[in-house]
């Protein structure tokens, strides 16, 4: 079956192609078309994952280009890694278009949606399947279009395009860091594909130098895609689109392409401590410093994005330490219960229409069925064993634990503390307490089955993926994925060790406590808690200024740079070219006919020069009969002077 | 073959001279079909054109004018072909969006032809004084087309387009002349200069490169001879817009690929640096430029220049990956900027009569089809991968890289610039709510039968062009590889 | 007797003269003077050539009556000109004639 | 040195001078009648070479047609010299100097080169030395000029003719005043 994956991102090209060109009344069953179609894929990639757990392999490639000498293929290939993503992201794809059926009824471009979401799950399966940078690199911008589209669906509010616009821009800063980085590689190896790089990196073709800056390189565009410090400002406000689209782009898949990434060339990074080193810092820093932001948010959806920031960063960190394990484990969880928690958010939002946690609260009877799976996935989502996120965040911590800087380990913790805090917190504020909107509370209710199947399949899958890693069934997890790296890739898989364990079931625990005890117990009240400690709360409402600082620095910067150069363009370079015109011009005029100078000369300001240097350059050049006189004697004399002399 | 390829539409010019003045149908049907068998005789070519093979194909050759030598000598090869290509349906899809034009329809038409005329022969022309007056014969038309049929400062733009080109042609001649008088050869002959031209002095090669060097860079356009493009784009009709940035614009960065470098290898080498440095000035600079741009044709003819920036860098960088990003940058950019052109000039202007940014919004809901045709051209002008400009400016870089690595990173920069204007036009022009555009507009029709024509062939190109560019590059990979050997071998044999 | 120098001497110096009042007079009247002036030298050329390298040749001074013709013409249609111009400009400034610009 | 020469020397001297001071002259009437001088000038050239029958042809038709067309044309067109606007500022002035300098070195540049180059190729060719050889007794008479040019020359005199006419019409039409078009 493996050989057969490219089926998988066949099917929704298919159907978005269908889609667009597609007339009359095919158009009107999109959404019919892209749930059928991701459903055929996703049997598919559960076919492939089967085949390839059981060992296989498949690969193929073909000539795409060639430049000069230089042949570039393009081509596909499945391993282990790559297979369970397939599943995972064909998974949380499905039970997206199931949901948005129902969430997105009526919206006034639900055709459109269907269409791009189908670009989207074709774009991500292909950045998956393809064996070469140049072709994850396709796929990369690809995903970042759809995402750009997505986020800008309501694009009649100017905050919304704004906000596709700065996700948009902000990753493309990565990606030309990654871009540099894929020429880097070109530029020593020629050669684009995964395989030929990792041998030669492995067999010393490159220096250490080389491997350390290409993957750094590499690095920055993951950190563009996956949102981490410094480039994490786009996510919070690529909230903006649709919730299901949030679920599937900004939770499960596509930020953790930059994940995806670090894993993929993980043979790369292998070799270089000093990549490793500062893909685990940023995973880290990132890990507890947007924990920080999400205590304090309002919406609940910002609430959720700053978590992924975090869960992200807790991914880097996995990997950062060397264990490539932890990392896409965490990956495949991460996955799960953050589509989970977004899309019962999207559940709870498409019933109180509000997404600010304050007018919220109370919905617990009202929603069961929806209280109960976002409980589940934030239980997940805390470290609550057996649940999936605890053994993945297990795995993590242990990696930092084990790995060369322990401080990392401390950092990590305390973001697991941080996590349960705040996730407990949006818990409470959402279904519990006293509802503070009476209005909003009462007409709450389930959305139907398109909802809530979704919701449960999710659910099951939040709780229960993270056996596949448990050490209770002898890691399974962690074998299979070894598989996708070359042997001989150093991979660290530390030992298990109980302190981690007790430490990070502890760090859970005392935060969904210390959550519950403030705003279910009324240990004390929030506003007192606010004014204790103003600044702080300022600092982490305010995202710690980062907004401000980019907007300052960068925004602003770049368009008054551009102002400038509209303005030298416009006054400096073209003001010479018609200055030059007109000075001729006046010359001409001053000297040959003495009223149109005087008369001309006292009427142009400056202003009119430039204007009308072309019209004066135009009577200068042409229409003087003495002129073209002169050209002409000229020429003759100089043909005559010359026939003589070559006599 | 090449002789009726170029001189066709003369032909057709001058018959539509003959036709009454207003049958404006006629007119219309005879310059469409023209274009139209132009169209098909360059495919015939690609056709019959036999890859993998280096040197001219399809060469014709006689006396021209014997006495100093100058021959009428034609011929092709990979990259010249696909330019051929790029004009003739260029041209023809220029004419059918000039049916909208309603004065003096006959000169118009018969202007375009003559156009065609030119800019087919500096692309086939082997003979320098054949390439000096095809180059010319370019010039007059276009002046002729911003200048009457323009906007309301046509005069203006017409007359810096033509003093600026002229400008630079002279000082191209004042090369040719240089090179035909320092060779001795007392021959015109391209391929045989350019196997003399590299025994030249090298002082003597680096002033001919000068010459040359200030000749195309104004064509292409290099900052800093840049500012007759962004009137002349302006003010130019629709038609002449999409000549203007899809072909015009290529004739220079083609005479750097046909003449500078192969004839001049060693003054190549010198020049590299400053002609890759000048390129990457063009790519920010020319973002930077569009950004501030008010009018939205002005931001698409700024957009040209940074687009035209990769093509200089890439010929400058002088590796075989390079040259093929450049020509391809030169292809594909040869088919978007006409369809961006066309939106703007046309199918956007005509309905609601601005073209200011601040006039624009919501175009997204007022004319679905034509809004998403205009995104696509946005994306494709901003390199998204997946559709030409992307694979263009990834070979260009990517063979740049190895030569120019601190520039290509700094240049790399003009891709988030890029990406940061065309998506601020985007939201500027398309998103946004319907009650955003100024004037109180009707309900407006949606693009329209005729210009789907036109832009539908150039969508589909950019999109399999970008897919899978193989074909292309595969078509001037000989001529390629031959330019950097050619370079390389003169420069080692020069040993300078 | 005259060497033929001589008088081809004087013909380059009247034409010399000519061109040099043609290229600089801005009057139009003026520079048409000056034309005749060189179509005088022209004249005086064909005939000397006529006289000493073929004598009793007619067709030297058939050649000069056909340049006289042709002058006379010039003449006329340069005058009606420049009194059509006179009347539209009052002036008869050859440069400040509009007509040939782009 | 015998005195056809001497007569040359004068004769050639004045048209020179009339032939300068038509440049010169600031009078365009006068202008016009040096012109007549000089064209009295070359007549007398022609005299010299015998060539009777042309100079008198000369006398009638440049003398006697064309310079009185010219000096009607000035006194009906009723232009004297390009008029000179208000007195412009002393920067003005002093550019104009320069200029016209340059407006007349110029072309006097290119006059003096192509009058020199003719006489350096005159001297060149060794034609400066040719004297002439005595006219055969049968040689250039009117009579033997009539039939030429209405034998071997027919077709051009026709033409020649045409041009005429057609000059003539188109005098006519173009010095119609507008008005009566």
């Amino acid at each position: 079956m493996a050989q057969w994956a490219w089926l998988v991102a066949l099917f929704p090209l298919l159907a978005f192609a269908l889609m667009e060109v597609a007339p009359g009344r095919l158009r009107l069953r999109r959404d019919t078309l892209g749930t059928v179609a991701v459903a055929a894929s996703f049997v598919v990639s559960l076919a492939v994952l089967v085949d390839v757990w059981a060992g296989a392999r498949a690969a193929a490639s073909w000539q795409w280009a060639q430049v000069g000498p230089v042949q570039i293929p393009m081509g596909w290939q499945v391993d282990p890694l790559s297979a369970v993503m397939l599943v995972v992201v064909n998974l949380v794809s499905l039970m997206v278009h199931v949901f948005s059926l129902s969430y997105m009824e009526g919206d006034v471009r639900y055709g459109r949606y269907y269409a791009i979401l189908s670009l989207f799950t074709f774009s991500m399966l292909g950045l998956l399947l393809v064996d070469n940078f140049l072709g994850l690199f396709i796929f990369w911008e690809l995903v970042g279009l759809c995402s750009f589209v997505l986020i800008g669906h309501w694009y009649e509010e100017k905050a919304n395009s704004n906000a596709a616009m700065k996700a948009f821009l902000t990753t493309r800063v990565g990606d030309v860091a990654m871009l540099i980085g894929i020429l880097v590689l070109f530029a020593h190896l020629g050669t684009l594909k995964y395989g030929d790089i990792w041998s030669a990196a492995q067999s010393g073709q490159l220096s250490l130098d080389v491997i350390t800056t290409a993957s750094l390189l590499l690095f920055g565009g993951a950190i563009g895609k996956s949102a981490q410090f410094p480039l994490h400002v786009w996510l919070p406000d690529a909230m903006a689109g649709p919730t299901p689209v949030s679920a599937l782009i900004h939770a499960a898949t596509m930020v953790a392409a930059g994940v995806y990434l670090v894993a993929r060339a993980f043979p790369l990074f292998s070799l270089s401590p000093t990549a490793l080193y500062w893909v685990a810092v940023t995973g880290g820093f990132t890990a507890i410093f947007a924990a920080t932001i999400a205590v304090v948010q309002d919406d609940i959806k910002k609430v959720l994005a700053y978590s992924t920031i975090s869960q992200l960063g807790y991914m880097f960190l996995g990997l950062g330490a060397g264990s490539l394990v932890a990392g896409s484990f965490h990956l495949v969880t991460q996955a799960f219960f953050k589509s989970l928690l977004f899309l019962a958010a999207g559940s709870v939002i498409h019933a109180v229409h509000t997404q600010n946690l304050h007018e919220m609260g109370g919905l617990y009877p009202r929603m069961k069925w929806t209280a109960w799976t976002w409980m589940i996935g934030a239980l997940s989502m805390a470290g609550i064993p057996p649940l999936a996120g605890f053994w993945s965040k297990d795995e993590v911590l242990l990696a930092a634990y084990r790995s060369p800087y322990p401080i990392l380990f401390w950092l990590a913790l305390v973001a697991a503390f941080l996590t349960a805090f705040y996730i407990t917190r949006a818990t409470w504020l959402a279904f519990f307490g006293t509802a503070r909107d009476e209005q909003r509370a009462r007409h709450a209710h389930e959305s139907g089955w398109r909802m809530q199947l979704p919701l449960g399949v999710l659910a099951l899958l939040a709780a229960g993926a993270g056996l596949l890693g448990a050490s209770w069934f002898g890691h399974p997890f962690t074998h299979f994925i070894a598989g996708s790296v070359p042997a001989g890739t150093h991979l660290a898989e530390p030992e298990p060790a109980g302190l981690v364990q007790g430490l990070a079931l502890l760090a859970a625990v005392a935060g969904i406590a210390v959550a519950g005890g403030i705003y279910g117990g009324g240990w004390v009240s929030r506003a007192s808690l606010i004014r204790a400690g103003r600044p702080l709360y300022v600092l982490l409402k305010r995202k710690y200024f980062v907004d401000e600082l980019y907007g300052w620095v960068f925004v602003k910067g770049t368009v008054a740079l551009s102002w400038l150069t509209g303005a030298f363009d416009r006054y400096i370079v073209d003001g010479i070219v018609n200055a030059v015109g007109w000075l001729g011009v006046q010359l001409a005029y001053a000297t040959g006919d003495f009223d149109q100078a005087v008369i001309d000369g006292a009427v142009n300001g400056v202003g009119q020069a430039v204007e009308g240097g072309g019209r004066l350059l135009r009577r200068a050049q042409t229409g003087y009969v003495s002129t073209y006189l002169v050209t002409l004697a000229t020429a003759v004399v100089a043909v005559l002077i010359l026939l003589v002399l070559r006599r | 073959m090449l002789t009726t390829l170029v001189f066709l539409p003369l032909v057709g010019s001058l018959i539509l001279l003959l036709l009454p003045k207003d049958r404006h149908v006629w007119l219309r049907g005879i310059a469409t079909a023209v274009s139209a068998v132009e169209v098909l005789i360059s495919l015939l070519l690609l056709a019959r054109f036999v890859p993998g093979q280096a040197g001219m194909q399809f060469v014709e050759r006689a006396s021209w004018i014997p006495s100093i030598g100058v021959q009428y000598y034609l011929g092709v090869d990979g990259v010249s072909l696909a330019l051929v290509l790029v004009t003739s349906l260029v041209t023809l899809l220029a004419t059918i969006t000039s049916y909208s034009i309603q004065q003096q329809v006959k000169e118009f038409y018969a202007l375009l032809l003559l156009l065609e005329t030119g800019m087919l022969g500096v692309f086939v022309a082997l003979d320098y004084v054949l390439f000096y007056v095809f180059w010319e014969l370019v010039l007059v038309p276009m002046y002729f087309i911003i200048g009457i049929w323009g906007g309301p400062r046509r005069q203006y733009a017409a007359l810096k387009f033509f003093l600026y080109t002229l400008a630079g042609s002279v000082i191209m001649l004042v090369g040719i002349l240089a090179l035909y008088f320092g060779t001795g050869l007392g021959t015109f002959d391209m391929l045989a200069l350019q196997q003399a031209g590299p025994r030249l002095a090298g002082s003597l090669q680096w002033w001919i490169f000068l010459a040359f060097f200030l000749g195309f860079a104004v064509k292409v356009p290099i900052f800093p001879f840049h500012t007759w493009l962004p009137d002349a784009h302006v003010e130019a009709p629709t038609g002449g817009s999409m000549i203007l940035a899809g072909v015009l614009l290529k004739m220079g960065a083609y005479g750097f690929y046909r003449i500078a470098l192969p004839t001049l290898p060693q003054a190549a080498h010198q020049w590299m640096l400053p002609l890759a440095t000048l390129g990457v000035i063009s790519i920010l600079y020319g973002a930077l430029a569009a950004m501030a741009q008010k009018d939205l044709k002005k931001m698409v003819a700024y957009s040209s220049i940074s687009h035209m920036g990769f093509v200089t860098l890439g010929l400058a960088a002088l590796t075989p990956a390079s040259i093929s990003g450049a020509v391809f940058v030169m292809i594909s950019h040869g088919l978007i900027s006409p369809l961006m052109f066309f939106l703007v000039g046309t199918v956007f202007y005509e309905r609601l009569h601005t073209r200011m940014l601040d006039e624009l919004g919501g175009l997204f809901d007022l004319m679905p089809l034509a809004g998403v045709i205009f995104a696509f051209g946005i994306f494709a002008n901003l390199g998204l991968p997946g559709l030409s400009g992307f694979i263009g400016e990834f070979f260009t870089l990517l063979g740049s890289f190895s030569t120019f690595q601190t520039l290509v990173i700094v240049s790399s920069l003009g891709l988030v610039l890029t990406a940061a204007y065309h998506l601020w036009m985007m939201q500027r022009v398309l998103m946004g709510r319907a009650e955003d555009l100024g004037g109180g507009h009707g309900p407006l029709a949606d693009i329209s039968r005729r210009e789907l024509v036109v832009a539908v062939p150039l969508m589909i190109l950019v999109l399999v062009l970008g897919v899978y560019p193989g074909p292309l590059l595969h078509l001037m990979n000989p001529a390629v590889l031959h330019l950097q050997n050619v370079v390389q071998v003169a420069s080692r044999w020069g040993g300078m | 007797m005259i060497p033929l120098g001589y008088i081809l001497g004087f013909s380059a110096l009247l034409f010399g003269l000519g061109l040099y009042g043609a290229l600089t007079r801005r009057n139009a009247i003026r520079m048409v003077m000056s034309i005749e002036l060189m179509l005088n030298a022209v004249n005086v050329n064909f005939l000397a050539f006529s006289r000493y390298l073929n004598p009793g040749d007619p067709r030297g001074s058939i050649w000069a009556i056909f340049v006289m013709t042709v002058a006379a013409a010039e003449v006329a249609l340069g005058l009606a000109i420049i009194l059509m111009l006179s009347r539209r400009q009052d002036d008869i400034d050859v440069d400040k004639v509009h007509s040939l610009q782009g | 040195m015998n005195t056809t020469l001497l007569a040359f020397f004068i004769v050639a001297f004045i048209s020179l001078v009339a032939a300068w001071r038509v440049i010169t002259d600031p009078s365009i009437l006068h202008a016009g009648l040096w012109m007549g001088l000089s064209f009295v000038g070359v007549a007398g050239i022609f005299l010299l070479l015998e060539a009777e029958f042309l100079a008198g042809v000369q006398v009638l038709v440049y003398v006697g047609a064309i310079t009185t067309i010219i000096l009607f044309g000035i006194m009906l067109s009723d232009v004297g010299e390009v008029r000179v606007g208000p007195e412009p500022p002393g920067w003005v002035q002093a550019g104009a100097a320069w200029h016209r300098g340059l407006r007349h070195a110029f072309p006097l540049l290119v006059a003096a080169g192509f009058a020199g180059t003719m006489l350096g190729l005159y001297t060149q060719s060794g034609w400066g030395q040719l004297r002439e050889r005595p006219l055969e007794l049968a040689g250039l008479s009117v009579g033997g000029i009539g039939r030429e040019l209405f034998s071997t020359f027919a077709l051009p005199f026709e033409i020649a003719s045409l041009v005429l006419l057609a000059a003539l019409l188109g005098a006519i039409v173009l010095a119609m005043r507008e008005e009566e078009r």
